[in-house]
């Protein structure tokens, strides 16, 4: 029962983000009592936005005896690049004498005009990492802007969520800025770029191949009539003379023949009769 | 306010393949993030145990004297993996002392998380250059391809060649 | 072909079938073992390479190689029809000044020209079956290889070697086995 | 430090099959003739300066860097060490803007980096493909030139 509980008080702190009018307070009053207090948020911003907008809705907040930091990859401030991986490097210091386990750590990006509102969603780590009382943690969570995002600016909001050994839940805003997303200006990498020439030499090897098989083919079907006249014309005719038929039927595929032959039924000729002539010729 | 040191320290792997019996070099990245200088820093990562793992250079336990504010370090161990299959890289631990007669600090690492160690056997399968296989199945084709091209052209230059005198 | 067959005699009757698709025994063999042979050639790749144990996989490597050969053999077959006509219409004068050079002046007389004709055809036919079948042999393994090899090593390369062998064996044997027949059409 | 004796051993990524970072250690004993302790050595690598870090115990030093997604073509560095000293009228030179080769470093070591390869340029897949695929143009055109 307790973990439904739970469950629906994060759920619901997510909600909030998203619409504000939905608040379970009661749910919440039972889990955080603690929170009550206003734990120090990094950002006096949002801890004003909070206090004013949020009064009876309680949203789920940092505790006071945590602290977060975080620094990118690029730095203090983020250099986030459209389409290209970016790490942020979150600091966790447990200040107090209570034990916390990092849980999650998500991010998003957000309009810019209106922070409740998620452009972009970037995946969740789940570290479960215990951070005992006075020690610190450092997480890296890295996320990957869409190709599509540069030139443009977003709010970037990374949440780290954690809860004490009561069970008590509390979410910090490691970071909560408008940022300006720049545009990959790196172009078509040497990898892709030589992928992309084996593609097209093997795209002409099948090509060619074709070309090949059905050359021969169009070639055959178009000369075949030619072929038999061929098969008389003078280079022929030392083996002409020697046959007694009209047509040169030997070098007619069977299938021709047994087109030509269509109207009276072909049964083929059987192993057995081949074989029996087959011996007669050896008599 | 007294100003104090405040790290930030991040552990990843710079492979991107990761085999048994193959170097996989781990960077740990240590970032002063404070406003004071962090001395007496060690470094310490005992998770990489050596039933596991074969220490190929550098090491496991290290110390600075003094990182300044707004600077990071490096350190890199490489290690050989032993054994394939997935493998939990967990943290390391670094302590420090972040002001002036403060009592030491005590941080994890990020975590790398599970990783997927390739066999040997399947690395080779992959990766290899295999270019002694490649010329032995060149050797197994000459009765296939060239043995019949040759009779093939033999005869062909036998019976078109008189041809073409007469 | 019954009625036709009134119009040739019974040499002739033979000689036109030795042009057909079926093959004689001696060829079959032939064509048999080279099948077998090329189609035994992927598993020295797929053992060495994509590190498949030969013991391990006895039986589908005993499968894979039967049915890649048949339809290899397939397509010898069907290739080597195509051809022989053709190399024989090719070689004919080749074998008539071969045969001419051969007998000599007094045998050459004593022989009628309907007997010296018989005996180019015949010679002929030999050398077109020789040709046709070594020609249909290079020609279909060079296909099977270069199509195992694409199939193996490039389009199924990621696949693990099970799949990959069964894919890659089945697609280009069948693929020979295919064309061979589409092209006959 | 006085007279210091230097033994070292490096590693550098060879494979870039394995990854494209390339890892660079370097790791040394020093002895000081003055039997100094907890020395304190800077390095600088082509202009660039690393802390030294220290094992615990004994005086085994290490300093390492890496580079990041490029290849790094075969060099060799020279490692320069130094201590504190050396190090504030390193940092003090090029403030001034001059020569860092005019501080002399306590002793350097040289690391000879093989470059990152993978082995040969082109796979052999690649060229036993090739060559069929040669193999089957040769068969192509005796076969074209037969049925044609």
């Amino acid at each position: 029962v307790e973990k439904q509980g739970l469950a629906s008080a994060e759920d619901a702190a997510e909600d909030e983000v998203m619409n504000e009018d939905e608040g379970e307070a009661v749910e919440e009053d039972e889990d955080e009592s603690v929170v009550e207090e206003e734990g120090e948020t990094e950002d006096p911003n949002i801890a004003a936005t909070e206090e004013e907008t949020e009064d009876e809705a309680e949203p789920i907040t940092a505790h006071r005896e945590a602290e977060t930091a975080i620094i990118f990859n690029s730095g203090a401030e983020p250099e986030i690049i459209a389409g290209k991986k970016a790490s942020g490097l979150i600091h966790f210091s447990n200040t107090g004498s209570n034990n916390f386990i990092i849980t999650s750590i998500d991010g998003s990006f957000r309009y810019p005009q209106d922070f409740s509102y998620v452009i972009q969603n970037f995946s969740v780590i789940a570290p479960n990492k215990m951070i005992d009382a006075g020690k610190e943690g450092s997480f890296q969570y890295d996320f990957l802007p869409g190709e599509l995002a540069g030139g443009r600016s977003f709010g970037l909001l990374i949440n780290v969520n954690y809860k004490d050994t009561e069970e008590n839940i509390y979410k910090d805003a490691v970071y909560n800025q408008t940022i300006q997303v720049l545009e990959n200006e790196e172009g078509v990498d040497a990898e892709t770029f030589f992928m992309y020439i084996m593609l097209m030499a093997l795209g002409f090897l099948g090509l060619f191949g074709l070309y090949h098989l059905v050359g021969s083919k169009g070639r055959k079907t178009k000369k075949r009539p030619a072929s038999t006249v061929t098969a008389t014309s003078p280079n022929g005719n030392a083996v002409e003379t020697g046959t007694n038929g009209p047509v040169d039927y030997k070098w007619i595929p069977e299938e021709t023949l047994k087109a030509m032959n269509k109207g009276s039924p072909s049964p083929g000729r059987s192993p057995r009769k081949r074989h029996t002539k087959k011996a007669s010729a050896a008599e | 306010e007294e100003s104090s040191a405040k790290l930030i320290l991040t552990k990843n792997i710079l492979n991107s393949i990761i085999t048994q019996g193959n170097d996989l070099a781990i960077e740990y990245n240590m970032y002063n993030i404070g406003d004071g200088v962090a001395t007496d820093v060690e470094l310490a990562d005992s998770t990489l145990h050596d039933t596991d793992f074969e220490l190929i250079s550098g090491k496991m336990s290290v110390k600075w004297d003094r990182i300044q504010p707004g600077t990071n370090v490096t350190h890199v161990v490489v290690v050989r993996p032993l054994k394939s299959g997935a493998q939990n890289f967990t943290s390391a631990v670094v302590q420090y002392v972040a002001s002036e007669d403060s009592e030491p600090k005590f941080g994890f690492s990020s975590e790398i998380g599970e990783v997927e160690i390739l066999s040997l056997k399947e690395y080779n399968r992959l990766y290899a250059p295999h270019v002694v296989e490649w010329g032995m199945f060149g050797i197994w084709t000459i009765p296939s391809l060239l043995l019949p091209y040759m009779l093939y052209y033999n005869s062909k230059t036998k019976y078109t060649v008189k041809a073409k005198k007469n | 072909m019954a009625p036709k067959s009134s119009n040739f005699s019974k040499e002739e009757e033979l000689l036109l079938q030795d042009f057909g698709r079926d093959l004689s025994r001696k060829s079959s063999v032939i064509f048999y073992v080279h099948a077998l042979f090329v189609s035994a050639i992927p598993l020295w790749l797929f053992n060495r390479i994509h590190q498949m144990e030969m013991l391990d996989n006895a039986i589908l490597f005993v499968i894979g190689t039967i049915f890649s050969a048949y339809f290899v053999a397939l397509a010898y077959k069907n290739n080597k029809f195509e051809l022989k006509h053709k190399i024989a219409q090719k070689r004919s004068d080749g074998v008539a000044a071969e045969l001419n050079a051969k007998m000599s002046e007094s045998e050459s007389k004593k022989i009628s020209k309907k007997e010296k004709d018989e005996r180019i055809l015949w010679r002929k036919n030999e050398i077109a079956e020789a040709e046709s079948m070594q020609l249909a042999v290079f020609y279909t393994n060079s296909l099977f290889l270069i199509l195992l090899i694409l199939s193996s090593f490039f389009f199924f390369k990621s696949y693990s070697p099970m799949p990959n062998y069964i894919i890659s064996m089945v697609g280009a044997s069948s693929i020979t086995g295919l064309l061979s027949t589409s092209s006959q059409k | 430090c006085d007279q210091p004796s230097v033994d070292s051993s490096y590693y550098t990524s060879t494979n870039l099959k394995l990854g494209k970072n390339a890892a660079f250690v370097v790791e040394l004993t020093v002895k000081c003739k003055n039997n100094v302790q907890d020395l304190m050595l800077y390095a600088d690598v082509n202009g660039v300066q690393y802390p030294v870090t220290k094992s615990p115990e004994g005086n085994n030093y290490q300093v390492s860097w890496t580079a990041k997604n490029k290849k790094s073509p075969a060099a060799l560095f020279d490692v320069k060490f130094f201590d504190e000293s050396g190090y504030n009228a390193l940092k003090k030179a090029a403030r001034i803007n001059q020569d860092a080769n005019t501080v002399k470093p306590l002793f350097s070591v040289d690391v000879k980096h093989h470059g990152m390869s993978s082995g040969f340029w082109v796979s052999s897949e690649l060229i036993a493909l090739a060559v069929a695929s040669l193999i089957f143009y040769v068969v192509c055109n005796e076969r074209s030139a037969v049925i044609s």
